[in-house]
């Protein structure tokens, strides 16, 4: 197994979807000539050329749309929206259409269409470059959201999304670009819809998803030199949402806390604390936790960006409180 | 003036036309202003709710383009959509049966009026979103040409989707990649209760097509071959890979914008000129001048019509409701490709 | 005090705003000549005229951004989305722009603009008009999200969004127009963030908003032949959350059901869920239940429809579960 | 050619123009440029961090442009406007604090880069989405008209916004409501690395003004008189009630995209016919011609600004950084106005 990038993984799963079906092709802005602005369709354009590598003008709404008939047309896009804070203009083509095709046409147009976009803070690019979006997209019935946070889940999630028939929006980190994991070589698919569990533990449960799951893992370490034996678990996709194994981690241990890098109030984090809740609520011996950034646009100063967002350190912190 | 070059282009489609194909635009014009009407009095004895927007006083619009198209070409559609949707063939019971929310419907009953689809037939959907479907459009058109097939995709929206920013981004997605995209306008004069000129700055709508280096022509959209002999020109471009046009064709809603409007804000004699324009009578009265068809075949066509929306009436009364259970169905594709 | 439609509250409350401070004006699709989509704003383009009273093209982005710089400019802009869903198009002015404005210019720069928007389904329009996306907005922090059940609250929220300086997402519901209530006439403000307790009880805590306070408080009924005594709370706005009246309650009754008309999954009863959890864990003898819409584009079908959306027998049912 | 009418306007502006005038003007480009060949090395150096894209090269249309706008007027920019807001007035100080994200910026270290805004002097923002501060523009022309002032409001965006949807919608607004909006493309060629062509069917960009009917011209962008001239006309024209025009100027900026891009996309020999048109070089070479200015008079100015850029970096370095309990502030404003 080879040590590589996320962004190499992304770009190995594209490869070889392009490869493996002739309907898969990339749009989006600069993903072409410049390699796409993260870099993760590096490469491409010149083997794949312009028919299946295509740069789009800045249009995001038509983009997705295109995306969307594209799909309904035959082909299998994969949509590079250049960061999620632009896809707000797209809002209406992938909540609108993209998930409500199917289901409104009672089942007989599909969109096989998958919407790529970094997201995340963390660079002092200020209020309107620095959103984590997953709640809005999870609150939306007919569209499946995928968020790894490893490069072997980047590139098992990016190919099993491409080969399935939903509409999804696949979310990267733009801090985890850089980040190297071992990736299986070749064909290699995680199945939507199963949580991994990152590190056993019997004393708290930790959940989380993208690049919290990497503080999630740090926290963990070292809540082990205080004694503390946490379990942590990446969901990595949020629709379909592994609630079992999350519900079985938390019967064992009865606490758990969720850790997301989206906005505390209405994110993610309370969906599934909501979930563990239903399911496991004579097991808890003390409220979910949500260790996630705080209710306030993103500040460019450094020192106050950090503080907005979670960090490892919030998460001992609030663990040591809970056991 | 744009309208007069597309009239004698009209003028030389009646001619060069044979009478089965004219007939042919009679009969599916005549259908879709018979199932509008049936559509009222069904929605007005409640057996059709929501929104339901009629195409009447429209029909040449539909029929005159998607006459000009060959069956493989894509059509993309508004939430007024009857008329499209009959106009690509699709068979009326299902039409009918959608309206009426049974399962039998082109859309299994989830959809209703303004969500038909009929994939086979290559009817793309109505959508109820303004401007939504042109992104759509542009996308069919992608893969149009990603596949190389010969196909071209009709869009048709209202006037009221001018100002939106969707048409500007498709419209210049499809010149800059030449996509082959015939980008309807039906400029019915009012979006709403709102007149054209309160919506948008540039009344001549087709002028917009300029700055997209795309041609640009305004036909008289009560003409059926005038709205026929213009589609048939962009098509003919769009196979030839010369990329989109916009056809702007003026022509008139003869109810309100939906069952629930009284259409206040028009006045009686406007309604009446326009009513005086009905694109059905003005094919009738062309035919028969033309010696092309006599009233008792436009009759007899008339009275065809007339039983087989009445057996659509029958079928979607008689068809069952959508079982409980498909509720939670068509949410999502299981991989198995099941639903 | 006057029995009066929740639409006519809403067209009284912008009269007198209108009225009461030259800066106020309405816009939006058909709210002039037309008197509104669902004739919020009859009557008055005669009164105030174009100035006021502004017919906008489809062009839901720039109407909201238009709004946004009216507000800049020294104006205080009512913008009108004919439905929420269309709003879907103007996510990109509301979460980029008008929730981040004040925040990323530190403060120097305001948007005091309102935005109100129907929404809600019931009514067969189908899936693409038939939505509830209060979560987006409460999932945005900068903006405030109004949401009133009553008459009196419609005509008393909407005052006194107009007259605070932030910008306010406010929602009404398709189906409450008709509805009638005692509505003082004149000055009559509803403080944001405050919920009101629409029923005293003492088994169950029943928390909700918008046009489900009604279910909750037919359910209420009906659950007092059955002995169980249901409190019912309307929160109002969804931010500011109360969630100190809702835990008081909670302490009380140790028993909370959320009822709303989002999707169930990512919607607002798992924050409100969440809130309740984090504050009132001890009191609770039962996981907080969520009464909400099924987790599907809403269909056409008026059976399959009613189906999908959460009534009055959900919450009884869902109660007899818990006590 | 749209830029020969535009080139004479510019000649007259020359001619018509005080000593004093036309030294304001160098000045400012001058300062705009060493502020930004500063901020480059800020940022190397590590104090300046986040995205930073620099407006050298470009100077001559803020310059121009602003010059030819009367203090009250409004300015909206995106997120390459250090140019912008300083032509308009604002401290150098102020705006070299913020992107050092320190307490005494203009926006107090909540914006950085992308965000500058300094409401006293009616610079409304940098924004940071394509093509998102059309709207805005097109509501503070709205805000202008409705308290009946005599106002315009200019506002820059790149080529790169034209195929937004906003600028459409944007356009049709301000044209349909006759606001008072000169609306200015920067047409430098590029939007990130994609050349105008490839983003957009049209490339003369001045030409989409015509179907919202109104004046749409392109100047040379590296000549300030002729952006100034073109502004004024577009100025007067909006104060008079006839509403928006479109201006576009042909520019060309003189880095990457932003501080992390090496603009590999360009060839050396096109980036060096536009340094020989450097804006700057174009007006002191002018002004020395002409007689109107001496070569030791420019360079005391050139002295007086590189103080003014020293003391804005010292101010910048030394002022605090923010609070951390800002961090929560300005989120919301309080019923009594508190923060
Ligand atoms: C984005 C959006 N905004 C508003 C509406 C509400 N609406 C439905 S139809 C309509 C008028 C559209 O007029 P036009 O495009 O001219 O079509 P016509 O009804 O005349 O065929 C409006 C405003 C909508 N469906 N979608
Ligand atoms: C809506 C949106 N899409 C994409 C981006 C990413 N982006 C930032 S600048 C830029 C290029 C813009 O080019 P142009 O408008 O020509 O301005 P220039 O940088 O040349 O001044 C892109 C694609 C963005 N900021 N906003
Ligand atoms: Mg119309
Ligand atoms: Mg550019």
């Amino acid at each position: 197994m080879a040590q590589i990038t996320y962004r190499e993984a992304l770009n190995q799963a594209l490869r070889e979807e392009l490869d493996r079906d002739e309907r898969v092709f990339i749009m989006g802005e600069e993903v072409g000539y410049f390699g796409g602005a993260f870099k993760v369709t590096d490469g491409l354009l010149a083997v794949y050329g312009e028919k299946r590598v295509r740069d789009t003008p800045i249009a995001e709404l038509t983009i997705a749309g295109a995306g969307v008939g594209a799909a309904m047309g035959g082909l299998k896009p994969i949509v590079e929206l250049m960061t999620i804070n632009f896809g707000l203009l797209a809002m209406d083509q992938i909540v609108n259409h993209a998930a409500k095709i199917h289901y409104m046409f009672g089942g007989r147009a599909k969109v096989p269409l998958v919407i790529r976009a970094p997201q995340g803070a963390g660079h002092q690019l200020g209020a309107q470059h620095s959103q984590s979006l997953e709640a809005y997209f999870l609150h939306c019935p007919g569209l499946l959201v995928a968020i790894p946070a490893t490069p072997a889940d980047a590139k098992g999630l990016l190919k099993s999304c491409i080969r399935q028939d939903n509409p999804v929006i696949f979310l990267e980190h733009e801090s985890l670009y850089g980040v190297k994991g071992d990736v299986p070589e070749g064909e290699y698919l995680t199945p939507l819809g199963q949580a991994s569990v990152l590190r056993e533990g019997k004393d708290i449960t930790i959940v989380s998803y993208s690049k919290c799951v990497y503080d999630a893992v740090a926290a963990a370490e070292a809540l082990e030199n205080e004694g503390v034996d946490a379990e942590v678990i990446d969901l990595r996709t949020l629709n379909p949402l592994d609630t079992a194994t999350v519900v079985e981690s938390v019967r064992k241990t009865g606490k758990a806390m969720v850790v997301y890098e989206g906005w505390r109030t209405g994110g993610a984090g309370a969906e599934i604390a909501a979930q563990i809740y239903e399911a496991a609520f004579d097991h808890l011996d003390a409220p979910v936790e949500r260790v996630a950034t705080l209710d306030t646009p993103i500040p460019y100063n450094a020192r106050l960006e950090k503080a907005a967002l979670p960090g490892a350190a919030d998460i001992v912190k609030v663990a040591e409180r809970m056991v | 003036m744009a309208l007069e070059r597309e009239k004698h282009i009209a003028e030389r489609a009646l001619l060069t036309m044979t009478e089965t194909q004219l007939l042919d635009l009679y009969r599916r014009m005549v259908l879709i202003r018979r199932f509008e009407d049936k559509v009222a009095e069904m929605y007005s004895r409640g057996k059709i709710t929501g929104f339901c927007h009629l195409y009447a006083g429209e029909e040449a619009v539909a029929v005159g383009a998607i006459s000009a198209l060959y069956d493989k070409d894509y059509v993309v559609s508004t939430y007024r959509e009857h008329g499209h949707c009959l106009a690509k063939g699709s068979s009326p019971r299902a039409v009918m049966a959608e309206l009426f929310g049974k399962a039998t419907g082109l859309s299994r009953g989830h959809g209703g009026s303004m969500h038909l689809f009929d994939g086979e037939l290559r009817f793309m959907g109505g959508y109820a979103i303004v401007g939504g479907g042109l992104p759509l459009a542009a996308g069919l058109g992608l893969a149009v040409r990603y596949k190389e097939e010969p196909q071209v995709v009709c869009c048709f929206f209202g006037d009221g989707a001018l100002p939106q920013g969707a048409f500007h981004e498709a419209l210049n997605m499809a010149s800059l990649w030449k996509l082959p995209v015939i980008f309807i306008c039906e400029n019915n004069f009012y979006g709403m209760g709102t007149l054209v000129q309160n919506a948008i700055c540039q009344e001549e709508l087709y002028k917009f097509a300029e700055p997209y280096k795309m041609p640009g022509v305004r036909v008289d959209g009560m003409d059926v071959l005038a709205v026929h002999a213009a589609t048939l020109e962009a098509a003919a471009r769009a196979r030839e890979g010369e990329g989109p046009s916009l056809i702007e064709a003026m022509t008139y809603r003869f109810r309100g914008h939906s069952m629930s409007d009284p259409a206040e804000y028009r006045s009686k004699r406007e309604e009446r000129i326009w009513q005086e324009r009905d694109p059905i009578k003005h094919l009738r009265r062309k035919l028969i001048q033309d010696g092309r068809a006599n009233d008792a075949r436009l009759a007899a066509i008339d009275n065809e019509v007339a039983a087989v929306i009445d057996d659509a009436v029958k079928f979607a009364e008689e068809s069952p409701e959508p079982a409980l259970d498909t509720l939670g169905k068509y949410v999502y594709i299981d991989a198995d490709g099941a639903e």
